[in-house]
């Protein structure tokens, strides 16, 4: 490898988003899939009360349905034609491989996240206040890290080899547990669900912080080896 | 066509060090089967190997387990100085490979996609822009996107990621396969320049006259095993 | 005369040695004089009447599987420290993993049944029971991932990754109960509340756990043996399939 | 073409089967997928009142999102080496093609709405009485007939070019809604949820017969028309 | 490789009717880029016609136009009697194609594989065994995954699922690459044997020393226009 890792997981999120801006996969067709979700959901459970109670699990809900989605394209971008192969017989460094994949992988979200909100203030009336944003904020930016560093590690290695891939969601959702809940609850106190105060929601911001920077730490380190057979 | 005992090629003096590969007995495996069978080979700096043999026999395998992609399950391997047995990530910062696959970026243009495989191992612009040039990439198909390509000007773009690349070991896969007349003679300058300038290349290739032609040496892999040296 | 083989040790044709015998024997009787305790000797709760007795394997269950799963951390971790790269290390991770499935296994249901008995069903989702079973899922991935084939080493270093972040999802089992209000029972033994038991209770308690604990060492030491012995027979396999692979020039 | 349309229809359902059978995609993937689903719903909402209400929503929720899946990857398994592209100049007639696809994706459904139905009874402790448990069959096989011949038309036409792709999720949603709404209601019914009666099911099974005949024959119809470019 | 004027080629006495394929000034688009811009061709029966031409030509449009899997934009083509302005689809019931995809499904064997493409065409399973016989897959290889062969025994598979079908017309993309010595020798065989029972063969292709042997007639293609009857 002659250029530093930054760099090249810069680069490397580059061309992630690039590819997307050019397919606009995310844009056309994640996006209006998660909010339509959204949609669904307030069709088949059809009562407001019981809307309005469970709108901040079901953004969270959506998001990570519409993360397995995001690393299976992030993944299948790579493998369509033998580029991750190509990519890892360059020498390129599996830590830049991670951060790079990741960083895109968040963005992607991000503005995914964004959306999911807004659909959920206006399809069930939330309310949210000054403090509650700030909240709303943050735990989307956290949730978010996490989230993508989770799922680009187990992606990478569900990618590593056919027949592997059966394994991404049941290795997933089993992990990504804690950030449903947290990020659901944090929301709910932004959102005032239930009358909970914004004060009780800052706490499991904790919990979310702990495993962004968990995972990505871990993900930087773990990548390499389970990607490679 | 006979004789079960791998030989063990060499291409000059046999002298045991400093030669690029060197392969003894190896076995490499793909899910439990021996694509690799016990292969034995060594190549010296700056030749061009010709990887002859039926189809099945090995020859990506072997391609690939020089490139770190495949791992060595037994038997010993070692590639610019490498041990593939224990450092098998670290021989990929000297080897390029192109399989049969092109590995690009479909939805990204031609200049794109070779630009990142040239940022990717610090080439200069000005080395990205020569290499598309070399394969004849630079004029109105360096802004379309790989998804129109055809299938020879895909395999241009892909070479052009190699050449960029300047690697130390060259594993290329059919190279050949689907450029025409005008990029296969600029393919075998590209090859002979970079050997000159003290590459090593292996081809693995059906198209023996071709390859013969621009190949130093020729080995033939049968049933997973480097069976002769022909040259 | 291979990597493989090399680490694979002498081949036997049984999993037992006199010292584990020895420990099955005691297993065998802890195990009777548990039941006997557990069904008989200890008395009923007063809130709970005699399902309390379904403690004395729920409990041991739980934390057993929470040291097997820890047993499988620290052995893939030292099978990925280079210098005891060893299959040995992936074999007791491996085995440890499918004790701890198994003994799992055996608190989910038998906390179920309990479940049933004192909040009337069978399951609910309350967090410690779905952190449960999470991780429950979890170690089957992980033993699914050891199942993907490829040779001994990529299955060792592949699986161990995944137990070093498998494993990190115990403490968020142990405090879930405090994280969430639950449902289920506090941290009585090893938290930090006051132990209110009945001593005869408690004593049985213990008794069960050392009881599981003799279990799981004996388990383990048979089923690393046989797994042992299960690569052994593959890297025979891999001989047969090179002798063919070389048989096909003809 | 030299054989009939049943016959080659016939022989596609049963490629298509055996590839799932040795790929076990379905069985081990989409499965669990969909049970997770189930299960993160129940950890999202997290009360048992609530989700006692829902559960037959839940059911026909993971249903649709599975189908997505489903469908995606019957078509997948055309696109990656070309296979479509080959069967079309092989002269096969599309509406053998549709048939045979379809019949495939029904069956992979049904297994998967047992399963489905299995772990709502389970995880949300419905109870269905005899009466009820005729219905649901009924409603499953109905509903799974509508929902196959739907998403294979949608999926042939998504397939069909790059690009287009991004439409699958954005076209089907919205059509499989009424599916979505009379699948529910009728195993509410079954279920007994809200102590709604049995017989207040059968109306809407009248909605999806009418939407499974309708697109079974438009789907055979407008399938060549709509996959060929 | 001047002259802009398309050339109308025809193989034998220049009957306008009965040929197979007879295309006038024949435009097709990928997307909005012409790949075809005006190619005349006329094609026999019998015949095994060598397209070649650069990368990005027009070959492979040609060939997928020919097949009724581009739509024809302007100028008139007929294939088998079929008018592809306005049948396109019927076409298909005629022609084989093969392309620069295999179209195999990788979970299925290669038995499985062929098996159904000989049974869509109503082949009998001897004719489908005789297929995969005749390319070298009736031993060990017939009951293997496709996604475990190499890259030549995937394109054996899928030439053995062609051969199955028995077409009138065989559009064939650079049918040799990947092919070992012994499967180019009996791919010829077998297409010359299919051209003498009565069946068109156009094969594109970049090597010219083995498909211009193979073919009774060979034409160039240059920037999506048929150039020269170089027989
Ligand atoms: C399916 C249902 C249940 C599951 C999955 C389950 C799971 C667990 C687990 C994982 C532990 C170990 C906790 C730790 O120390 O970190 C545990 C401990 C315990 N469980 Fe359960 N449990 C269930 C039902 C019940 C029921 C119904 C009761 C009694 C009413 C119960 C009583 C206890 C007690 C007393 C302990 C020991 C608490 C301690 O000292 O930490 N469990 N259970
Ligand atoms: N699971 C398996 N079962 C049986 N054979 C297998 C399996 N996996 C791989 N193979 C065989 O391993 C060999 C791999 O060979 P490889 O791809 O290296 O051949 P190659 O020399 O590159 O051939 P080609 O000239 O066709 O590209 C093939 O013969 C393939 O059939
Ligand atoms: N949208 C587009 N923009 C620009 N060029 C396009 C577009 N779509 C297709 N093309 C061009 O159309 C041509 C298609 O050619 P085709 O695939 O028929 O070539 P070929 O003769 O088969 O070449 P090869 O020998 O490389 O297989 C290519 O030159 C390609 O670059
Ligand atoms: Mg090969
Ligand atoms: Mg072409």
């Amino acid at each position: 490898m002659r250029s530093g890792t930054l760099a090249v997981a810069r680069a490397i999120a580059r061309r992630d988003l690039l590819v997307e801006w050019r397919s606009r996969v995310v844009t056309n067709q994640v996006i209006p899939f998660a909010v339509l979700v959204m949609v669904m959901f307030a069709f088949a459970l059809d009562s407001d009360a019981v809307l309005e109670r469970v709108a901040p699990g079901l953004v969270w809900l959506a998001t990570i349905f519409s993360v397995l989605f995001l690393t299976a394209r992030s993944f299948a971008v790579e493998t369509a034609d033998g580029a991750l192969d190509a990519m890892r017989s360059a020498g390129v460094n599996p830590v830049a491989i991670f951060l790079g994949k990741s960083v895109a992988v968040a963005v992607q979200l991000l503005v995914l996240d964004v959306a999911l909100v807004v659909a959920a203030v206006v399809l069930y009336r939330a309310d949210v206040s000054l403090g509650g944003g700030v909240l709303l904020v943050t735990t989307i930016l956290v949730a978010t890290t996490g989230l993508a560093s989770v799922a680009t590690l187990y992606g990478g290695l569900a990618a590593g080899t056919k027949g592997r891939e059966t394994l991404l969601p049941l290795l997933l959702l089993p992990v990504v547990a804690p950030v449903l809940i947290g990020a659901t609850r944090a929301t709910e106190s932004a959102f005032g669900t239930n009358g909970i105060a914004v004060s009780e929601g800052w706490p499991w911001l904790g919990l979310l912080a702990v495993f962004a920077v968990l995972f990505s730490v871990v993900g930087a380190v773990a990548f390499g080896p389970l990607v490679d057979e | 066509m006979s004789g079960a005992q791998p030989i063990v090629t060499s291409a000059a003096d046999g002298a045991a060090t400093g030669s690029v590969v060197e392969l003894i007995d190896a076995v490499a495996l793909i899910g439990s089967f021996p694509a690799l069978a016990g292969a034995s080979l060594r190549v010296e700096r700056g030749e061009i190997l010709l990887l002859r043999g039926p189809n099945g026999a090995g020859k990506t395998s072997l391609l690939r387990l020089c490139a770190g992609l495949l791992p060595l399950e037994r038997g010993s391997a070692s590639v610019c100085g490498v041990d593939l047995a224990t450092d098998r990530e670290l021989v990929r910062a000297h080897v390029g490979i192109i399989g049969h696959t092109n590995g690009l970026y479909h939805d990204l243009t031609v200049a794109e996609n070779v630009g990142f495989w040239g940022r990717l191992s610090g080439a200069t612009s000005a080395e990205v822009h020569e290499a598309m040039q070399r394969m004849g990439l630079d004029g109105r198909l360096s802004g379309v996107r790989v998804s129109k390509l055809s299938a020879g000007q895909r395999r241009r773009t892909a070479l052009a990621g190699l050449v960029a690349r300047r690697a130390e070991l060259w594993l290329l896969d059919e190279p050949h396969a689907g450029l025409d007349a005008d990029g296969r003679d600029e393919l075998d300058r590209v090859l002979r320049a970079a050997a000159a300038a003290g590459a090593t290349i292996i081809v693995a290739s059906h198209e023996l006259e071709r390859a013969g032609g621009l190949a130093t040496r020729q080995v033939e892999i049968v049933a997973g095993q480097v069976r002769g040296d022909l040259r | 005369m291979t990597a493989s083989t090399a680490t694979t040790g002498r081949p036997d044709r049984v999993t037992g040695t006199p010292f584990t015998r020895a420990l099955g024997i005691v297993t065998l009787v802890g195990v009777l004089w548990l039941s006997w305790f557990g069904l008989f000797v200890t008395p009923a709760d007063v809130n709970q009447g005699e399902s309390v007795r379904i403690m004395y394997a729920h409990v041991p269950g739980a934390w057993l599987a929470y040291l097997a799963f820890v047993v499988t951390g620290i052995s893939s971790a030292a099978y990925l420290w280079r210098r005891t790269r060893s299959l040995t290390w992936d074999r007791i991770a491996g085995a440890s993993a499918e004790i701890g499935v198994l003994f799992m296994g055996i608190s989910l249901v038998t906390g179920s049944l309990w479940g049933r008995l004192t909040w009337g069903t069978f399951w609910t989702w309350d967090a410690r029971l779905t952190t449960t079973a999470f991780l429950f899922v979890t170690y089957v991935g992980y033993l699914a991932v050891r199942n993907l084939g490829g040779s001994h080493h990529q299955r060792a270093r592949r699986s161990a990754v995944l137990a070093l972040l498998a494993v990190l999802e115990i403490p968020l089992v142990h405090f879930s109960v405090e994280l969430w209000n639950s449902l289920h029972q506090e941290a009585s033994v090893a938290g930090n509340t006051d132990v209110t038991m009945d001593g005869l209770m408690l004593f049985t308690l213990f008794l069960g756990v050392i009881v599981f604990t003799l279990m799981y060492v004996w388990l383990l030491l048979h089923r690393q043996r046989a797994l042992a012995l299960q690569d052994l027979v593959d890297d025979t396999g891999l001989d047969l399939a090179i002798a063919a692979r070389r048989a096909e020039v003809g």
